[in-house]
């Protein structure tokens, strides 16, 4: 992939979009059939389904916490999901994400409720187009809520960045390699607590405060998009029944 | 950790079998509902996903330049890898492949590679140097048992799903499929033989044959698992089974 | 090792067998000094030691099964034993050879008799000459006996296959590389009970039905030669009293 | 295995903190005694060690020869690793580098790279062929918490340490590094930030926020860590902390 | 995991050995029957087999073409590996080699590597570009003590085996073997050195020190093992018992 | 690094000492912040931490045994220590020589005083200069010490060595590398107990007597080192309390 000549024409992105505008995204609620919960998740040409199970009892019982539930999880990208052929298992960068991701979601968990028990949530990345982190985040929100775990809100993830000198939403896979900075986050939209929070590149103090602003426009739109996935699981149960 | 089915499930699914019936209402040669889709994964050159029932594999191709192994100059390189993911199964766990994992990308492999599927002499940039690998991964993404045949049948799709390249060193009109392998697994519970086990009748099952036929009939590779044993008119009726399922299976792949 | 030009010449094989005829072979109950049981089997040019320990405390215990014992098998091959030294330690071979030697004994054994227990079976490929996991089941079923272990019967292996449109008995190094079907086989002979099937390569119908009958015969002939072994080191047992 | 510090004395940290106070005496935005030292290490192309309180980091840098990564053929290579030495701290403990660690080097890393601290581009002994690798190693030596600033301190410091090659290949007058980011850590402990915690204030803080920022002020790298959140204006207040403090530390780097 | 052996049954061996007696009625200095056998692997360029007592090793030497190591470009590439397998003990594990089989390699190695026991410069194919690597491989088939003496025999009984290849880029008349350095174990036990332990004497053992002495009894490499101490004076008495025991065993070698 | 012409010139060496004489060194007692003992040692160019924890609970449990304590020893190169950079992690190499360094010490410990726990010994070596596990073992010997874990005494280490027909004392790295033979030695120097003897070149019965003599010497030097440094260590607590 050479470096296109330019990342912004006229005010306007390569692929067409405003720099505050989102990509076309879809969420699905309840997308697997054998986890406890589970999404699918779009968002551009990423392609992610997370699963949840748990609260389960936790193997080895030695890495169970007496007074709180472990929460585990693991991102991880399939070989296929990107240009270069990914060799499967963990690597520095996978075992980062997963961190974050768990941080990202903690803070809506009521984790104290299950003793002993783990919850266990998995990311699996099919198709990678910058921003897999984000995607995994908002997947592994609804799984969470698909498994019927109580939580206090839902956690929303996009990431913003720059691009010649502009301040852009849910950067794009060329944004993302030939701009400047990118800056995933992930919020408790209502509450506007940010949970996620990593930049690489270079960003002003001005720059920064504007891009947090737009970070929480993007996930607040992604927020009603979660809600309307359970609600959709939610209404199509309700008329199996 | 198997997943635990009480002894009584397991007793009323082994004695249903046994009277010919099956606890979905499936006659003992049907498989659940099958289907296939193509074209999924931009980032492959190849993908497809299989779902039957709720067992829902999904493999992507991809091809790179690479060296030939050293025995092998003129050949292109096959290999085939896959994943149980934990997400796919309570019982599946984190960690590096274990020795079911292993088993089915190399029951997959095996079909296609003996079936020359693939025409890996055509794969030869330069020989003794350069070479096109197939790569063919497979994420099971929900097992519902019979992932060999799930599998097996996606990668099939798959390579079906690969187009000619458009990259430096790829001189093909087309990738260079011969054969469409499919793999059928017949399990035994209770002394019959049944197509396409759920996972509750994976966990009744004495033995398990999976047969992988080509398009003439004839077998290209065949692998039994589990602690039981067949009789020689077992496997013989096992044949005559696999290669009718077969035949509907190859129609799925357009 | 060029292929070459023919496999077979006037109806015999470049060894000078006929196609329905074993290689040499050798089968020794008891080799091994520290094992509960072992043997040695030389089937052509294998060389193949099995040694057994059990029915043992299992460890970690939690790998344990509470009604029956655990049958773990570990089929290796000494890095001298392959044209190209081999490298230490498990490949995915070599995992997948462990679990259908696994499988083809389990049909014998009266693991229900140990429950918490293991039961470990070692095999060891000291020269290979095609049909390695064939010797390896052989000699570790005379090893299983051997350690006195209660067993329905003994599991006699042979491959089969095809060489230029013949259908074979017992592949050689050379068969094996440039034939064209490999069908290794496991069986209880009295019982007629197929316990290891894989195959690899082209067979018609009819084709597959000789490979079979021819493979009962050859495993019938090794079955002898098992229960000799035994036989043997029990009078000499005897002696020894 | 965390460090168990008992409820009373974790209570007893976290009310002093929401008073404004600290249980050493510090004010909130103050550093324990920070010291730099550098060229400490003859096997290697530059040192320093980096002692915050009890907190005690070496870092080594070497250069050696080997081939560019394929997507930046025209770039030299920077890779930082880190060790979370078992003798540091009772509960670290031998085997792999576990995440704790690998987030460490990644923070280090990012903060370096993407200041363009170092000009890779000038690493280039031929291109797409051989390049200079500039291997940062952290060892972690003595662990009383904010591991991430002491091990970034200790990084730029050694970098500032590395001289001119004697080496075949080498051509640059000097060693070209462009910046100094300084990674300053913020915490929130019931709700207010302090920088530089202790270990004990560590194990009591909801939440932590990493900025990077280089001599002008703006900010190369961030990384928000732990089970809490922040608020936006939190956000802006820890940059102005930050970058207040880069400034003090970057002072020490001579 | 050890194995367990009763208290009782070690007072008995330890205080027998003190009256400078052994259970099985050997004298101090006296090792077990020890057989050696060559030439038993064709897949291997060179193989023996040690039995001593009960102990049972098995060696396969491998000569393959590969790259000189950087720092010795005019130099073959001598490997020493082994395999503790778990069917020579029942405390034997599966797994990567532990400290017990990575040290009893390195032993060896280095036996042979110090007496200069192979002329590593005449494996040069090409300079700094193509050598010969003589991989040696030890298998542990059966452990009934004495395992370093066992595998450092067998390993230079295999060299010995090893004849000129009939391979491209082998130019040589015969395997430039110069030196037959053997390894004699002395071990100390209530105050008394013996030879040849076997196990249950190795379970009852202070220390040991394996004397590797070349033909004309000077010392090429030494190690001692286990949690006690020698004297000055018992290790000299040690080198002489060595030094009379490897020219019995040299002699084996044929 | 290329060969010296000579090793030896006019009977002194390349760094200008006396064939006897060992390389300057220095011991630090209490080294280290967190460590229940710890020490800090130079030998020449070489530059040694070490650190101790424990007597304390063993993790995993089925580690520990009924009537001692383990003790455990790790030493670690660390990747700068060394002109190549050293990949992180155990190899072959520090696996050994973690084993000895264990075995080496252990002839002074009481452990049976201390069941089921475990004695962890860390050393770090963050420069190397030939004798890295003698510098190892004399700081882990003062870092025990220094724990008030009680030991018979202490241990002290140094390599002798063959260069040039001449027997040396504490090789430093062209010695090591150019040299004929390399001997580290660890003793109890009061007791003149022996307690780790490797050694890899070329030594007469001669040359071995004298080359242990020697060693003794320097043990015996390095030996009052280790005490002085414990012992200044002891004095500032004293000032301090």
């Amino acid at each position: 992939m050479d470096k296109p000549e330019k990342l912004m024409i006229d005010g306007k992105r390569l692929d067409g979009r405003s720099p505050e505008e989102l990509r076309p995204f879809k969420i699905v609620a309840g997308a697997l059939e054998r986890a406890d919960g589970s999404a699918y998740v779009e968002m551009g040409n990423n392609k992610v389904f997370a699963a949840v199970y748990g609260p389960r009892e936790m193997h080895p019982r030695h890495h169970a916490l007496p007074d709180q539930a472990v929460l585990r999880c693991r991102y991880n990208m399939a070989p296929f999901s990107v240009d270069d052929r990914k060799k499967p298992g963990p690597n520095r960068r996978s075992i980062e994400i997963s961190k974050v991701t768990r941080e990202a979601l903690e803070p809506v968990m009521f984790l104290e409720l299950y003793p002993r028990s783990v919850i266990d949530v998995f990311v699996e990345v099919l198709q990678a187009d910058a921003g897999t982190r984000t995607a995994g985040i908002n997947a592994a929100s609804v799984a969470l809520a698909d498994a019927g775990i109580p939580m206090k809100d839902l956690v929303s993830s996009v990431a913003v960045g720059k691009v010649e000198e502009t301040v852009v939403m849910d950067l794009f896979k060329e944004e993302d390699q030939w701009g400047t900075t990118d800056m995933p986050i992930a919020m408790i939209p209502r509450k506007k607590a940010i949970t996620l929070l990593q930049m690489d590149g270079h960003f002003t103090e001005e720059e920064f405060k504007y891009a947090l602003d737009l970070a929480s426009r993007g996930c607040t739109q992604i927020y009603e998009a979660q809600r309307q996935a359970l609600k959709e699981k939610y209404t199509m149960r309700k008329e199996e029944e | 950790m198997a997943e635990i089915v009480s002894r009584v499930k397991r007793d009323y699914i082994a004695s249903l079998i046994q009277q010919g019936k099956r606890a979905d209402g499936r006659a003992t040669d049907q498989f659940r509902e099958v289907s296939v889709e193509k074209d999924l994964i931009k980032t492959a050159d190849g993908s497809a996903r299989v779902k039957i029932g709720k067992t829902h594999v999904l493999v992507g191709v991809k091809l790179q330049k690479g060296e030939p192994f050293p025995d092998t100059p003129d050949s292109g390189v096959l290999i085939v890898g896959s994943e149980l993911l934990p997400m796919a199964s309570p019982t599946f766990e984190v960690g590096p492949p274990r020795e079911e994992a292993i088993e089915l990308a190399r029951v997959v492999d095996r079909g296609i590679r003996e079936s020359e599927s693939i025409d890996l002499d055509k794969l030869v940039i330069k020989s003794g140097e350069e070479v096109w690998s197939v790569f063919i991964d497979i994420d099971v993404l929900d097992h519902d048992g019979n992932l060999i045949d799930a599998s097996a049948l996606a990668a099939i799709a798959a390579l079906t799903d690969v187009k000619a390249l458009k990259e430096e060193g790829w001189t093909l009109p087309e990738f260079p499929l011969k054969e469409k392998p499919v793999a059928v697994t017949v399990v035994k519970v209770n002394g019959k033989l049944i197509v396409d086990p759920k996972l509750d009748e994976e966990q009744v099952m004495d033995a398990r044959l999976t047969i992988v036929t080509t398009e003439d009939d004839s077998i290209c590779a065949m692998q039994k698992g589990c602690a039981g044993s067949f009789q020689k008119e077992e496997i013989e009726q096992a044949y005559v089974i696999a290669r009718g399922k077969a035949a509907e299976l190859r129609k799925l792949l357009g």
